[in-house]
This record gives structure tokens, C-alpha cells and sequence, in this order.
């Protein structure tokens, strides 16, 4: 299991496969379920040139592995990888990487998308958006389901 | 006791800081600190708080050498 | 929208880096779900050492596009990726990718499961597995949800 | 008229081939022609069937020129 907070742009594929490559999950792996979230150019009618991710060191990282944990207690999970950029982006980069290995599909599908929804409401990220003629923090995410 | 205070994001910048330090010789809660705190700043209905990094409620009792942090919701992902 | 049908093994995340840098899809996509599904070296209890995929040419692919167009009325998707192996593979061999780009999470989550459910229970292949003793053809696929 | 057969997987080396095909004059359905092809092999109760690549019933209509393919269930991905 890993949960790291970048500061720079990441490759989230090329992280995949280096993490899949781990030999406990050869053979025993039937199922990954994987979701990236990527940089829009556009929000709530606007269009956004830049943002900036603000997290709380430290209680981030706890609230995620928190999440994962109870993923873990609910689902038989073989593994879990989440990654999130933190710090100045632009539109089409990758902001974060959630992935989720398992026997079979069902876990990785509903822990997948368990761990993404929990991490949205729950782990202290902050976006704030550079618009064409100002900047404006996000107020809220919009409900997953 | 002592107990250092944080603000996030919008939050932050509505206190005009991101970090304070707060002193008392008594019980205290989150409610408390923020109030002695921001005495002109009514605390904004969709705070969020944390002690030592875990979600707290309102009227959790924060002890000597916790860190409180005070947020607005969470907009990661 | 690719739907391939590959006699040779395949790196599913290497084909989606590579299927991610379409210029339509920069900026606009803000959600990127996929699955892999993967070779197994056990199933219901027995060892399996290699597998071999046989499917029904030319209705294959026309069953995954037809539950593509059902995806896309059902969902505002971008776009949609789906390869799919046939032929003899090995444990740990990836053995079908579906990916499905969208504005927003909910969209993409929901539609990424319910083409692979379709595909699963639709689109014509066949699994033979070699076990240390003889071989068998898998008689159905479990249920997803 | 001539019908083109197939059998995929477990009911390809249960029938003992791979392809066959079907010639009639009369009106004739999937059933008919599993039945006409194999009389001594009773159609498995899970098979399924399919008209030029698209999914058809036991009691759909084939025509001339027509694809028709019996298999089991499918178990890929």
C-alpha cells in the first residue's frame, strides 16, 4: 500500500505499471480498478487557466490511509495505490491516481470508487482556480454518486 | 496550556494568518478557541475542525499541545 | 472509441498513455476510469498454469461497440477504450482493458463497470484453462455487482 | 436456401466440428436447423445463439445467406 502527496507533475500510468510490477501480485491479481483525475480547462461555466492545491501536511496522508483502511475492512483488497499533486497545475495534468488491486472485480470496482469518493469529502485538499480575470477557491465538490 | 491553531485555504485568508498560538488556563473546547481567537469573526457555518489531525466536532476538548486546525470543505480529487 | 481484439500480449497501461495523448481529449477530460483484468494462477480452487482464449471473430467486436453505444447513450462520455486478448496466455498476463474517459467522476465510474459487466456477459469469448492435470472450459462468468 | 453453421468453444467439440453448413427449401428456425444438424445431440439448455453476429432466439427465422452460431455462455474478460 502507498499514499503519496507530489509537489510536481506525475506520470500517473508509468506509476501504475512500476507499483503493478510488485511481485505479490503476480498471478494473484485478477482485477485492478484504477481512477485518474485530471485538470479540466473548464469549471462551473468558466474557463480556468491555472490552480493551485493547497493540503494539510500530515493529516492528508493520515486521512487517506484511514480511508483506505476501512476499503480494506469492507473489501478483500490484494493492494491499493493513491497518489495527489499538491502546488501550482495547469489543465490536463494529472491531479490524482487511485488504484485498487483484487481477486476479483466487484472489490476493485466498488473499493475503487469507495476510496475516490471518501477521499473528495474527506482528506484536506483545497483547490483554488485561476480564472481569465480573477481567482476563486472551489467551495465544495459536487456529490460522486 | 498551549495550543497551536492553524487556518486553511479560504479560512486562512479570511483570518488574515495561517497559524496562532493560544494559551489558557482552563478546559477549552474547539468552539472556545476560535471564539477568544476571532472575537469579530463569527466561525462560518461549514467549518471544518481537526485535533491533531483527526476530524473533531465542535465542542471536542482540545488539550496542551494539541494542533486545531480550522478549514473550509475539502475540495481535493 | 478503439475496440481491438489482440492475438499477442499486450501492456494495457502502456496503450492507454498512448491512447490518452489524443489532443480531443486535453483539458476537457476530468475523469479517466479504467479496469484491467488480469490472469489468475487459481480459479475455484485449482492451480492454473495457462489459458487459452478463443472468441467469435467480427461478432466480438461488434457486440463491445454495440454495448459502447448503449454506454454512451446511457452517460456523457468522451471516449472509450477496449482491448481485449485472445489466444494462449500465461498467469499474470493482462487479459482485457476498458477505459472510459468523461467530464466528471460519477459518469466515468459508472460506465467503465457497466461495459466490462457487458462485455462479461455478452460479447463471445471463451476461456480454456490448463490445470496440472488436464484441461477445462470455464462454464460461466460470476456475477459482477 | 443455405445456411452457413458455427460452433464455438465446449459445443464445437461436443457437435465434433467447427462449421457445417445448412440447406433447405422451406422456412426455417435456429431450432430447426440445430436439430435438422444434430439429431442425436439434444440442444444444452444454456446455449446461446446468434443471426449474422448479432444474438437471436431458438425460434428466430434464418435466411438465405445467413450466418447462424450456437456456443455457451461467454466467460471472457
Amino acid at each position: 500500500m502507498l499514499i503519496e502527496i507530489r509537489e510536481t507533475p506525475f506520470d500517473p500510468l508509468a506509476e501504475l505499471s512500476r507499483y503493478q510490477a510488485k511481485p505479490d501480485l503476480h498471478g494473484k491479481a485478477g482485477a485492478l480498478a484504477s481512477f485518474i483525475g485530471l485538470m479540466r480547462d473548464h469549471n462551473e461555466g468558466d474557463q480556468v487557466s491555472a490552480m493551485c492545491l493547497e493540503h494539510y501536511p500530515g493529516m492528508t496522508e493520515r486521512e487517506i490511509a484511514r480511508i483506505i483502511d476501512e476499503a480494506q475492512v469492507r473489501w478483500p483488497l490484494l493492494d491499493a495505490l493513491v497518489l495527489h499533486r499538491v502546488g501550482e497545475m495547469l489543465p490536463a495534468d494529472p491531479i490524482v491516481l487511485v488504484a485498487v488491486w483484487s481477486s476479483h472485480r466487484a472489490a476493485a470496482f466498488e473499493s475503487c470508487r469507495y476510496i475516490m469518493e471518501a477521499l473528495k469529502s474527506r482528506a484536506p485538499f483545497w483547490k483554488h482556480e485561476t480564472l481569465t480575470d480573477r481567482g476563486r477557491w472551489v467551495d465544495r465538490n459536487t456529490d460522486g454518486y | 496550556m498551549t495550543i497551536r491553531v492553524r487556518y486553511f485555504a479560504s479560512l486562512r485568508e479570511r483570518v488574515g494568518c495561517a497559524e496562532a498560538q493560544f494559551n489558557t488556563g482552563t478546559v477549552t473546547t474547539v468552539a472556545t478557541v476560535w471564539h477568544a481567537l476571532n472575537p469579530d469573526l463569527a466561525l462560518p457555518g461549514n467549518t471544518l475542525a481537526a485535533i491533531n489531525h483527526e476530524y473533531a466536532t465542535l465542542d471536542a476538548v482540545v488539550h496542551d499541545g494539541d494542533e486545531l486546525a480550522f478549514f473550509p470543505p475539502v475540495t481535493g480529487g
